[in-house]
Formats: C-alpha cells, sequence, structure tokens
C-alpha cells in the first residue's frame, strides 16, 4: 500500500506534487478551524449557567434522578469527551437529540427548516450578485455615474435587514399588496413569491458592499498603469475595460462576494424572525430561549461550516485567478 | 509630543480657511448629525416632551400629530419621545464595544508585528479562526452564557471585532515595522515599547480611528439586529431596535410609525458614521 | 594599520519556503566576506542587485544574524541579536546607518529636531539646553537651517530630509557610518551636494564610512578602498583608484564598461535570456 | 550629424512647440509644463533629459495623449502634420495602435500580471485581426531578436516569473510589433543594474536603428542619452532649456543648468570635488515670473527674474537663457564650489 502510493507519488511532477501539498495543508487548515470552533460552541454551550437535568427532572427531582439524567444526556463524562462523540456523529448526521421535543432527534427539526433557509440564503445571494455588480459596474465604468452610485451604496449599506423588512413590508406589501408580509410558501413559485421580500431585505446591505467595493476596485484598476499601457496601445476602450480592468478588479470582487456569501446564513436568521419565517434562524433563536443548546449547537456548526466551506472555494478560486499564486516566484 | 521645543510648521491660517470653505458638505452634515445624537442621548430627559414609559390606553396607536408628532405605540407611549430616548442605549453600546475592539486589536496587532514569530502566527490563526463567527452566532452564545441584556451583546461584538480591527491593524504595523525609520530607531537603542507606542502606533493611529468609526456604524446595525430578534436589551427599554420589533404587529395593523422612525433613525446615524469613516480613512490614505 | 572595523569569512544564507516546482532550499546571500576598515578610513561595498552587499550592511550593523563569521569593532566582537538595555545603547553609540529612501527612513510625524532630540534624551543627562544647542549645531553641521529643523519631513525635499537623517545618525557621534545607497534615490544636482557634504563630514568628524553603493561613479568620490561584490562573493578588493582605473576581475570590468560616460556606446555582451 | 532624412522645410515626424499643460490637483489646476517646444525627424533620436519635476514624462504623456481627466493642454503637438490633441477617438485609436508605442519605465506595472507574456504581445495584434498563429509567430520572432533564446517558453511565462531586464525586452519587443514610426522610451532603465541597462539600451538602440524609427528618449542621464540620440533638449520645471546636438553638448553647453548638470555628475576616471548647484529641483508650479532656473542660477540678473527668456537659437543650439551669447564658453565651475566667469569682464548688475 505504501508502496504503490509512493511510486505514485514519484511520478507525479514536482509542481503537481506541491500543488497537491498545498491543497491538502489548506484542507486541514479548514478543518481545524470548524473543528476549533465547533468546540468553542460546543464548551460556551456547556458553560451555560444552568443544569438540563434540572429542567427535564420535573418539580422535586431526587437527587438519584438527576444523576441518572446526567448518565443519560452523557453529562458526567469530561467536556472533551462528550465533544468528540458528538463530533463523530456529525458524518452520520446523527446531531444528537432535541431536549425540549424529546422524541425528535435534532436532524428532524433541521431537516423541514433547512429547504427555506437555503432557498432564501441562495434567492439573496443571487440579487446580491446581481444587482451588486450591476451597479458597482455602472459607478467604476462610468465617471459621471460614480458619485452617484457611491450616494446610493452609503445609504443602502446602512440599511439593515431588520429595518427593511418594514419598509418593504408597509409599501410593497401593505401597501401595493404585490408580495405577503409573512409566510414562507410552499413549491417553488409560492416560495419564490413569499421569499422575494425577505430575499431583497436581506440582500439589501450586501448588495451596497459589494457595489461599492466593484466600484472603487474597478477605479483603482482603471488608474493602475498597465491599463494606460493597454489604451496607449489603442485598444478599443470596450477590450480595455474587459480584460484589463474588470479582470483584475475579479480578484478583490470575489473576496467580497465570498464574505459576503458566507455571512449570508446567520444574517438570515434576523430577517426568518422579520417576516416570521419558519427556518433554520428561527429555530436557534427560539432554542436560545428555550435551553435547547443541541439545536443550538447544531445549527452554529452549519453556520461556521459554510463560512468556511465558502471561504475556501474563493480562496481556490483565487488561484483560477491570480496567476501569481498559483506559479513560481509569486508572492503571498 | 516629544518634541518639546520645537515650533511645528503647520498649514497657515489661509490654508485652513480655504480648507473649510471647500469642505464637503456631507462631511459637515454628518458631523453635524453624530453631535446631534450624542446631544440627544445626552439630554434626552429635557427635550422629550413625555416620559417614556408612560402609558396611556386611551392614546393608544395614534398617528401622527401635533401632540404626538410621530404617533404612540400600542400601549400609548409617545414614539417621539422614545426615540429620543432610544437614542442613550442604541449609541452606548456601539460606543462600548468600538472602545473595547479597538483598544485590543491594536494593541494586540502592534504586540504581534513587534515580536513577530510564534506570537504573530498564533494570532494570525486565532484571527482566522474568530472571522468564522458572525456576530450574531457570537450574540447568541453570548446570550446563554451571561443573559440577555447589554452586557451580553455588548461582548459578543467586542469580540466579533476585535479580529478585524487586529488584521486591519496589522497589515499596516507590518507595512511600519519593515519601513527604515523603524529600523533606525531600533539602530538608536530606542527601545522596544517605546518605538511601539511612540513611532509605530501614531503613524497607524489616522486608520486605525477611521476603522473605529466605521465600526461605529457596523456595531449599531448588529447592536440593533441583536435587540430586534430579543437576545439584546429587553423591553420596555427604549432602543431603536427594539422598537423596530415592537412596531411589527403595528405595522400590519397599518401603522408602521414606530418600526419606521426607529427605523430611519438607525439608517441614518449609520450613514453618518460610515460617510465620516469614509472622509477619515481617505485622510490616512494621502498620509500613508 | 590598526583596525575599526573587521569582518571575516562572513556568511549569510536565508531559508527559501517552497514554492510551485521548487522544494524548500537555501538562499547564500552573502558568501565568505571578509574585509577591514580602519579608524576615519571610507570603503565601499559595490555591486548590483543581488550581490549581497546591502545584507553585509545590515549584518554590521545588526538588524540582520550572520549565519556564519564574525564581525568586529575595535577587535571586540560584535554579538547580534538584542542584547540588554545597556549594550544596545552602547552599539547605537558605535555604529549608525543612514537609509537609501529618504521618504521613509523619517517618521513624518516627528519634527526633524524632535527626532533628534529623541536620541539625545535617550542616550545623554542633558539639560533641555545643551540638547537644543547639540541639536543646533548638528543642523548647521549639514547645512539646515532653523525653519528646517523645526519642519516635519513632509514639508522638505529629498535632499533635505537626507541631510536631516545624516544629522540624526551623527548626533551619538558614531565612530563607524553605514551608508546604505544614501545618495541612490536623489537627482543628480542634489546627489553632487550630499556627496561633498559627506567628503566634509568625514574630515570634521573623522568618522568611518562603509558605503553601499552601486554607482561607481560615487564610489570613486567618495571611497578610499572598495570591495567588488558579485552574486554574494568579493570578486575584487583594493584602492578605489587602483580598482577603478585597473580591474583585475573580469566582472569589474564588466561593471566599470558599462557606465555610460561621454563618448560611450551601449554594447550587448551576451545572449542572455537563461537566467530567469 | 546632419542625417536628417527631412528635406528642410518639410514637417518633421514630431513637433512641439509651446507646449503647455495643467494638471488638476484637489480640484485646482496645476502648471505641469510651462513651455515645451522639440521637433523629432523620422528617424531621428532625441533626448529628453531632466531631473524629477522637470516634466519630462508628462511630456511623453501629451505625445501619447494619456492625460488625467482634466488636464488642459495650450500649444501644438503635431504628429505628422496632424495635430494629436485635435484627434477624434478613432484617430487616436488608430495613432496609438500603429504609429508610436511606447517602452515604460516600470515595465512589472506596466504589464498587466494576470496575462502571459504571449498574450501581452499578441493582444495589439489580435486586435487588429491578424491570426492568432501569425501573432504568436511574428512574437516569438521578436521576442529572439531582442536577445529571448527560449522565446516559446517565455510566451507562456507570466510576468512575474521574468527578471527586470527581460521583461523590459518584453517591452520592448511588444513596442516593435505594430511597427510604428515614433517610439517613446520613459526611463526605460531606470529600475535596472548598470549592466542590464547596458543590454537593454544596445537592444532599443539597435531595434530603433534597424527600423529607422524615430525615438523620444527620456532619462535623468545625459551621458546615456547622449550615447543613444542624435539630439538632446534638457528640460528643467516644466521648460525646454537647450537644445544641442547630443555628440557635442559636453564640449558647447549654453545654458548655465545644462553646464552645471554636467559638472556635477561623480564620474568614474577622478576625483574633484562635485560642482553642486545649490538648492533642490523646482516643479513648474513653484516657478516664478521670470527664468525658472534664476532661484537656483549663479548668473542671474535682474532681467532673468523678470522675464521668462524664449527658446532661441544660439550657434546650432536652442537656448532659453537672456545670457546666453555672453556666457557663452566662460562658464566654469570651480573645485571650491562656487561657480564663475572665466574672464569677468563686467560687473554682476544684481
Amino acid at each position: 500500500m505504501t508502496l504503490t502510493l509512493h511510486s505514485a507519488v514519484s511520478r507525479f511532477s514536482g509542481r503537481t506534487l506541491w500543488r497537491i501539498r498545498a491543497i491538502v495543508r489548506r484542507l486541514a487548515g479548514a478543518v481545524l478551524t470548524v473543528v476549533v470552533a465547533t468546540f468553542a460552541v460546543y464548551a460556551a454551550l456547556a458553560a451555560a449557567p444552568g443544569d438540563p437535568a434540572l429542567a427535564l427532572a420535573g418539580r422535586n427531582p431526587t437527587p438519584e434522578r438527576i444523576a441518572q439524567l446526567h448518565q443519560e444526556l452523557g453529562l458526567d463524562r469530561p467536556l472533551v469527551v462528550r465533544y468528540f462523540d458528538w463530533l463523530s456523529g456529525l458524518p452520520r448526521g446523527d446531531l444528537g437529540q432535541s431536549i425540549v421535543y424529546r422524541n425528535s432527534s435534532v436532524a428532524d427539526l433541521l431537516g423541514p427548516r433547512f429547504g427555506t433557509t437555503v432557498f432564501l440564503v441562495v434567492y439573496a445571494a443571487v440579487l446580491i450578485l446581481l444587482l451588486g455588480l450591476l451597479l458597482g459596474v455602472l459607478g467604476g465604468a462610468f465617471r459621471r455615474l460614480n458619485g452617484p452610485m457611491a450616494a446610493l451604496t452609503s445609504v443602502a449599506l446602512a440599511i439593515p435587514g431588520f429595518v427593511a423588512a418594514p419598509i418593504l413590508v408597509s409599501a410593497l406589501a401593505l401597501g401595493l399588496g404585490w408580495f405577503p408580509a409573512v409566510g414562507a410558501g410552499s413549491g417553488f413559485t409560492d416560495q419564490l413569491w413569499h421569499l422575494t421580500l425577505p430575499a431583497l431585505a436581506l440582500a439589501i446591505g450586501w448588495c451596497a458592499w459589494l457595489a461599492q467595493i466593484t466600484r472603487t476596485s474597478l477605479r483603482a484598476e482603471k488608474a493602475s498603469e498597465h491599463v494606460g499601457t493597454a489604451t496607449g496601445r489603442g485598444l478599443p476602450p470596450v477590450t480595455v475595460f474587459r480584460r484589463h480592468v474588470l479582470r483584475n478588479a475579479a480578484i478583490p470582487i470575489s473576496t467580497v462576494y465570498g464574505l459576503t456569501v458566507a455571512g449570508l446564513l446567520a444574517g438570515a436568521a434576523v430577517v426568518e424572525q422579520a417576516f416570521g419565517i419558519d427556518g433554520l434562524g428561527t429555530l436557534m433563536l427560539r432554542s436560545v430561549s428555550a435551553k435547547d443548546y443541541n439545536v443550538v449547537l447544531a445549527v452554529a456548526s452549519l453556520i461556521i461550516i459554510a463560512f468556511v466551506v465558502t471561504t475556501q472555494l474563493v480562496d481556490a478560486l483565487h488561484t483560477v485567478l491570480d496567476p501569481r499564486l498559483r506559479t513560481k516566484g509569486g508572492r503571498k | 509630543m516629544t518634541a518639546v521645543t520645537s515650533t511645528p510648521v503647520t498649514a497657515s491660517p489661509p490654508s485652513r480657511l480655504r480648507r473649510w470653505r471647500k469642505a464637503d458638505p456631507v462631511l459637515i452634515l454628518s458631523v453635524l448629525w453624530c453631535a446631534l445624537a450624542i446631544l440627544v442621548a445626552v439630554a434626552a430627559p429635557l427635550l422629550a416632551p413625555y416620559d417614556p414609559s408612560q402609558t396611556d390606553i386611551l392614546a393608544a396607536a395614534q398617528g401622527l400629530s401635533a401632540q404626538h408628532w410621530f404617533g404612540t405605540d400600542e400601549v400609548g407611549r409617545d414614539i417621539f419621545t422614545r426615540v429620543l430616548y432610544g437614542a442613550r442605549l442604541s449609541l452606548l453600546g456601539p460606543v462600548l464595544v468600538v472602545v473595547i475592539a479597538t483598544a485590543a486589536g491594536t494593541a494586540l496587532a502592534i504586540a504581534a508585528v513587534w515580536f513577530g514569530g510564534w506570537f504573530d502566527r498564533l494570532l494570525t490563526r486565532v484571527l482566522d479562526i474568530a472571522f468564522a463567527f458572525p456576530p450574531l452566532l457570537l450574540a447568541v452564545l453570548s446570550v446563554v452564557l451571561f443573559g440577555p441584556g447589554l452586557t451580553a451583546p455588548v461582548v459578543a461584538l467586542a469580540v466579533a471585532y476585535t479580529p478585524y480591527i487586529a488584521r486591519v491593524v496589522r497589515s499596516a504595523a507590518l507595512r511600519e515595522r519593515h519601513l527604515p525609520y523603524i529600523e533606525s530607531c531600533t539602530l538608536a537603542g530606542l527601545s522596544g515599547p517605546r518605538i511601539c507606542v511612540r513611532h509605530i502606533l501614531p503613524n497607524v493611529l489616522p486608520l486605525v480611528r477611521a476603522q473605529a468609526v466605521t465600526s461605529l456604524g457596523s456595531s449599531l446595525l448588529d447592536l440593533g439586529a441583536i435587540s430586534f430578534v430579543g437576545l439584546g436589551i429587553q423591553p420596555p427599554s427604549a432602543e431603536w431596535g427594539l422598537m423596530v420589533a415592537d412596531g411589527r404587529t403595528a405595522l400590519l395593523n397599518g401603522s408602521p410609525q414606530e418600526s419606521l422612525a426607529a427605523g430611519f433613525m438607525i439608517i441614518i446615524t449609520v450613514v453618518a458614521f460610515n460617510m465620516l469613516g469614509e472622509r477619515l480613512a481617505e485622510r490616512a490614505e494621502v498620509r500613508a | 594599520m590598526s583596525e575599526l572595523l573587521g569582518v571575516e569569512n562572513l556568511r549569510k544564507v536565508f531559508p527559501v519556503r517552497a514554492s510551485a516546482g521548487e522544494p524548500a532550499g537555501d538562499l547564500v546571500a552573502v558568501d565568505d566576506v571578509s574585509f577591514t576598515l580602519p579608524p576615519g578610513g571610507s570603503l565601499a561595498v559595490v555591486g548590483e542587485s543581488g550581490s549581497g552587499k546591502t545584507t553585509v550592511a545590515r549584518m554590521v550593523v545588526g538588524l540582520e544574524t550572520p549565519t556564519a563569521g564574525r564581525i568586529t569593532l575595535d577587535g571586540e566582537s560584535r554579538e547580534a541579536a538584542r542584547a540588554g538595555r545597556g549594550a544596545r545603547k552602547a552599539r547605537a553609540r558605535q555604529i549608525q546607518m543612514v537609509f537609501q529612501d529618504p521618504y521613509t527612513s523619517l517618521d513624518s510625524r516627528q519634527t526633524i529636531e524632535g527626532a533628534i532630540e529623541e536620541l539625545l534624551r535617550a542616550h545623554f543627562d542633558w539639560d533641555a539646553a545643551r540638547r537644543r544647542e547639540r541639536v543646533a549645531e548638528l543642523l548647521d553641521q549639514v547645512g539646515l537651517d532653523k525653519r528646517q529643523g523645526g519642519a516635519r519631513p513632509r514639508a522638505l525635499s529629498g535632499g533635505q530630509r537626507q541631510r536631516a537623517a545624516i544629522a540624526r545618525a551623527l548626533a551619538l557621534e558614531p565612530r563607524l557610518l553605514i551608508l546604505d545607497e544614501a545618495v541612490a534615490a536623489l537627482d543628480v544636482s542634489v546627489q553632487a551636494q550630499i556627496i561633498n557634504l559627506l567628503t566634509d563630514l568625514r574630515a570634521e568628524t573623522g568618522v568611518a564610512y562603509l558605503f553601499i553603493s552601486h554607482d561607481l561613479g560615487v564610489v570613486r568620490q567618495i571611497s578610499d578602498d572598495c570591495v567588488v561584490m558579485h552574486r554574494g562573493r568579493v570578486v575584487e578588493a583594493g584602492r578605489t583608484t587602483a580598482v577603478l582605473d585597473d580591474p583585475q576581475d573580469a566582472y569589474t570590468r564588466r561593471l566599470l564598461s558599462a557606465v555610460p560616460r561621454p563618448g560611450w556606446v551601449p554594447r550587448r555582451r551576451a545572449t542572455s535570456g537563461a537566467s530567469v | 550629424m546632419n542625417s536628417r532624412p527631412n528635406p528642410p522645410g518639410a514637417d518633421p515626424l514630431v513637433r512641439v512647440s509651446h507646449l503647455r499643460l495643467d494638471i488638476p490637483v484637489r480640484g485646482e489646476p496645476r502648471r505641469v509644463l510651462h513651455d515645451v517646444s522639440f521637433e523629432v525627424g523620422a528617424g531621428v533620436a532625441l533626448g529628453l533629459v531632466g531631473e524629477s519635476g522637470s516634466g519630462k514624462s508628462m511630456t511623453t504623456r501629451v505625445l501619447m495623449r494619456l492625460l488625467p481627466h482634466g488636464a488642459a493642454t495650450d500649444g501644438d503637438v503635431l504628429f505628422d502634420g496632424t495635430p494629436v490633441t485635435g484627434m477624434d477617438r478613432r484617430a487616436l485609436r488608430r495613432y496609438r495602435s500603429s504609429e508610436v508605442a511606447m517602452v515604460y519605465q516600470d515595465p512589472r506595472a506596466a504589464i498587466n500580471p494576470v496575462y502571459t507574456v504571449g498574450a501581452f504581445l499578441t493582444e495589439a495584434l489580435r486586435e487588429q485581426k491578424v491570426s492568432r498563429k501569425e501573432a504568436e509567430e511574428r512574437a516569438v520572432a521578436l521576442l529572439r531578436e531582442v536577445g529571448i533564446t527560449d522565446a516559446p517558453r517565455r510566451m507562456r511565462q507570466y510576468p512575474h516569473q521574468l527578471s527586470g531586464g527581460l521583461l523590459q525586452r518584453v517591452m520592448i519587443a511588444s513596442a516593435m510589433l505594430t511597427k510604428p514610426r515614433l517610439l517613446i522610451a520613459d526611463e526605460p532603465t531606470t529600475a535596472l543594474d548598470v549592466t542590464t541597462q547596458e543590454e537593454v539600451m544596445a537592444i532599443l538602440d539597435e531595434q530603433r536603428r534597424e527600423r529607422g524609427l524615430a525615438l523620444v528618449f527620456i532619462t535623468h542621464d545625459l551621458d546615456l542619452a547622449a550615447a543613444v540620440t542624435d539630439r538632446i533638449a534638457v528640460m528643467y520645471a516644466g521648460t525646454v532649456l537647450e537644445t544641442a546636438a547630443s555628440a557635442n553638448l559636453h564640449e558647447t553647453a549654453l545654458h548655465p543648468y545644462t553646464v552645471g548638470l554636467l559638472a556635477s555628475r561623480p564620474s568614474t576616471v577622478d576625483v574633484k570635488r562635485l560642482w553642486a548647484i545649490p538648492g533642490r529641483p523646482v516643479s513648474a508650479f513653484e516657478a516664478g515670473p521670470g527664468c525658472v532656473f534664476t532661484e537656483r542660477c549663479p548668473f542671474a540678473q535682474d532681467r532673468c527674474r523678470a522675464e521668462r527668456p524664449a527658446l532661441r537659437t544660439v550657434d546650432d543650439h536652442q537656448v532659453a537663457c537672456h545670457r546666453a551669447e555672453e556666457l557663452r564658453g566662460r562658464i566654469t565651475y570651480e573645485a571650491d564650489g562656487h561657480a564663475d566667469h572665466q574672464h569677468d569682464e563686467q560687473t554682476e548688475s544684481v
């Protein structure tokens, strides 16, 4: 086994080997981040005041009953052991039991809400990409639109989802009646219709951020010397913009978009609450007040994993976009 | 300043005058609004026409009128009064968050840059992990540990913002660290702490300031969101994020004043902070 | 001949991290470099980029630790790296350095006077009047007036900033001043002023120069002896006049023939392209 | 010397006369060029020499019409008789793509880092509807001409994988690809080592001569300029102070600034105290109403301070100095750092 592996490895060129090593190192870093971060969540929840056994034991529990519950819940074992128990259940989709709903597993609670939240997040991500890029490119490409776009994004940047929600609801749902004010709907088109306002509310601030970064990086790139070279060679302005301005600005733009998407899942909780949508976010918030920490742990881990996976994808995209990252002599 | 005996050559009066005349209106408006917001927060009892917690069932859910400029809420409290009082908690939170995060982030970053080596690598690694926690998630954990109120969200956001500030300051400080003027301070036998405090810190300070002001805006948004979902300040306190949530039932019944009034206060204040931060950042960049 | 600075078999190896197609390895920046400098002397280390000349200077001053070899000052070994406070200050009074870029070698938030005074305050127990007097003396020595002394670097030109940097380096009366390409970033007319200033200062104060440069013309004006470096090694050493008038090494000849001068015509030497 | 291909009276390839340029700095126009005049005949090389802030680089930007938004020019910039400042978009693009080419100071900044060397070289040709295959063949051939032996491999590499010297050769090759009539080189070797500088200059010079291109060569090094150009224009504070044949500029320099510049350059052959022009180079916007050099000129008189001298012909030079004839051959800069007339016949009227 080792032997075949070794000969397989030796057949790669040095460069491929370096790349594989770099990928492995990066993946290891990502896994480490997930483990450390979820452990931090686990430890924080375990340190929460109040004993879940007390809550379950009903009135006037005997010490024996408490001890029995502790054992049942696994609370008599060390924190690290419990954590790794929980971690080893992850690949099997075993997220533990809900403490509040005693006969349903955490996975059962998450399942139906997962679809709704993902729908909302993807919807918002698409809106952010389209609107953010459009506004940013308009502002970055045309000097006259720079000022107005800067003003527009500055204001939009300050509109959080929970403030956008009442504005959108009172204007588009209650005022004009175009969209429903609450609920998530069922079936694709119905969901699309129901989730348009939530997605907009969720998207607006991030969209402004992307537009701002797009606009400023396009302008910075336009002022760079190599764009002057391209112009000086008599290339048509459209070619210069596409090949030299947009292409190079794609690197910072993709970074910001990646961070945006990575943060959407957490932001969705607030918007779900504002629109009364029963999703992962509202589930987590409800579970916090109900002290149902297994559910909180599961959603929190999901948020962390989504973040790490997204940032890893962005990093991978960067190596594609920036040759300095994948070839010899490149810096950083 | 170390240069006690020196006579600094600063901008002469005429050029300063010209700069003021040319100062952009957006900046002036932003500064004015921030000053006004602080004034309102401090002097709310003097300015407010009513008591913020005084209920009046007979005058509940009223629209805009001469008696109640922004109308009343479901239990008849004056919304205008509550908006004014709301400035107190709504601004206090962000200020606390930013002061803690800026101090911690800057200190960590400069220390990491100065000592370098494993300390710097460890810090970078920890920051990377910290970025994986969105503010709301930290707020959830913080509430679990400390219970709802002002403390939990402030602690959560201070923890959430420290890595951002540390990252920005670290890269700036790293740039300064390897410039000849810092090396020549080392060669002149000046001590490490002195170089950090007297040379590196002042040179990254414009950037820190810009970052801090911008963070005021975003922490106001985040704290508002945390209150809105019920993890922060609890009713019946007046706080803008909480007021947006309080107004939801009234909103669905067709009277959106409470949500909108508080919402617009948030938006305008954040715009003002952002504008101010942006201008400070531009200035910091010109200096660099 | 008495010796102020002695450098013996100096070597510096930088570890290189692995990158695409290249495993981790070592970069030998300086290899077996030796030279001596008498008190009040002026020695130039000449070379192109990548020759290791700046690394030599940084090792001598203590900003880098040699991988191997010995640096002595007045016959005493200079232990590199961070020593205690007293040792650090003692070292500071022996060797100072002037850097290439006048725009980054001064703290933009300090006036020139403030920058000099900071050093005096850290090293001497003088009262304010005495310090002021010394600052004025130093400014006068490098040709800066009172107004320029009170200004921040922003308000000064490149040449004036370099004068200020020299004044600051001389404040502690070091015995050796390392000039790392100290006139390379200046315009020709200003460069001439600084070269003359350096010549005068050496005559007045008896400070020794270790002059790092790529410019043979400047080297000729400012140094008594020179060491020519190429790819980390010394290829030729001797009296500056002798080396420049009658270069023995092929690389020195090549370097000398590439300097534009009246009647000079550029010529292609090799069909290079193999070097990355 | 007199290798001008243009018959007398015909238009030179480039004629710049009384060029003035203002560029907005924080919303206010700032003078960058006061009065720049020179001519470049077809196949002739002109060196524009000056210290920082002299406006030499900005002059090339005017020639390329690569100016920041809000820049205002006055005076004439003619290429082959056509005003460059008046070209419409289409004409300007044609002019840039096939009449003129530029080599920049810092090739690392001037070449887009995200494309390969091959893509950079063939881009302009591909835009002119040359097939990919042909464009690549021409690029490879040119890379060989500029001394890059393993051209096909280099074509596939990215700019950061090449050294500065190699990258500058790539830049020269790219300038030659579109077969321009005028080549502008803006301090092409300032960032390079001397030995690399010699190689690159030799290549640039050889390519230019073979193709009979006109050259505008920007540098701060008089000796370097003299080696590869026919004429030299010395610039200071946005003004051309003197133009002369490169071959004997050393002996015949008329303007006190030119003479001072020559005297302040340290030599590799002998040691003498350098004569240093006092003060610092000023920028165009700092200059007073008189001659831009008065502040630093040891020979300045009242007239020099009050009235700006125009460029006029003295011997075969053009010089902007009121006292050119009077001072001719008499300016020496002595070792003690003071400038004097050799035979001081008249007292200075200060």
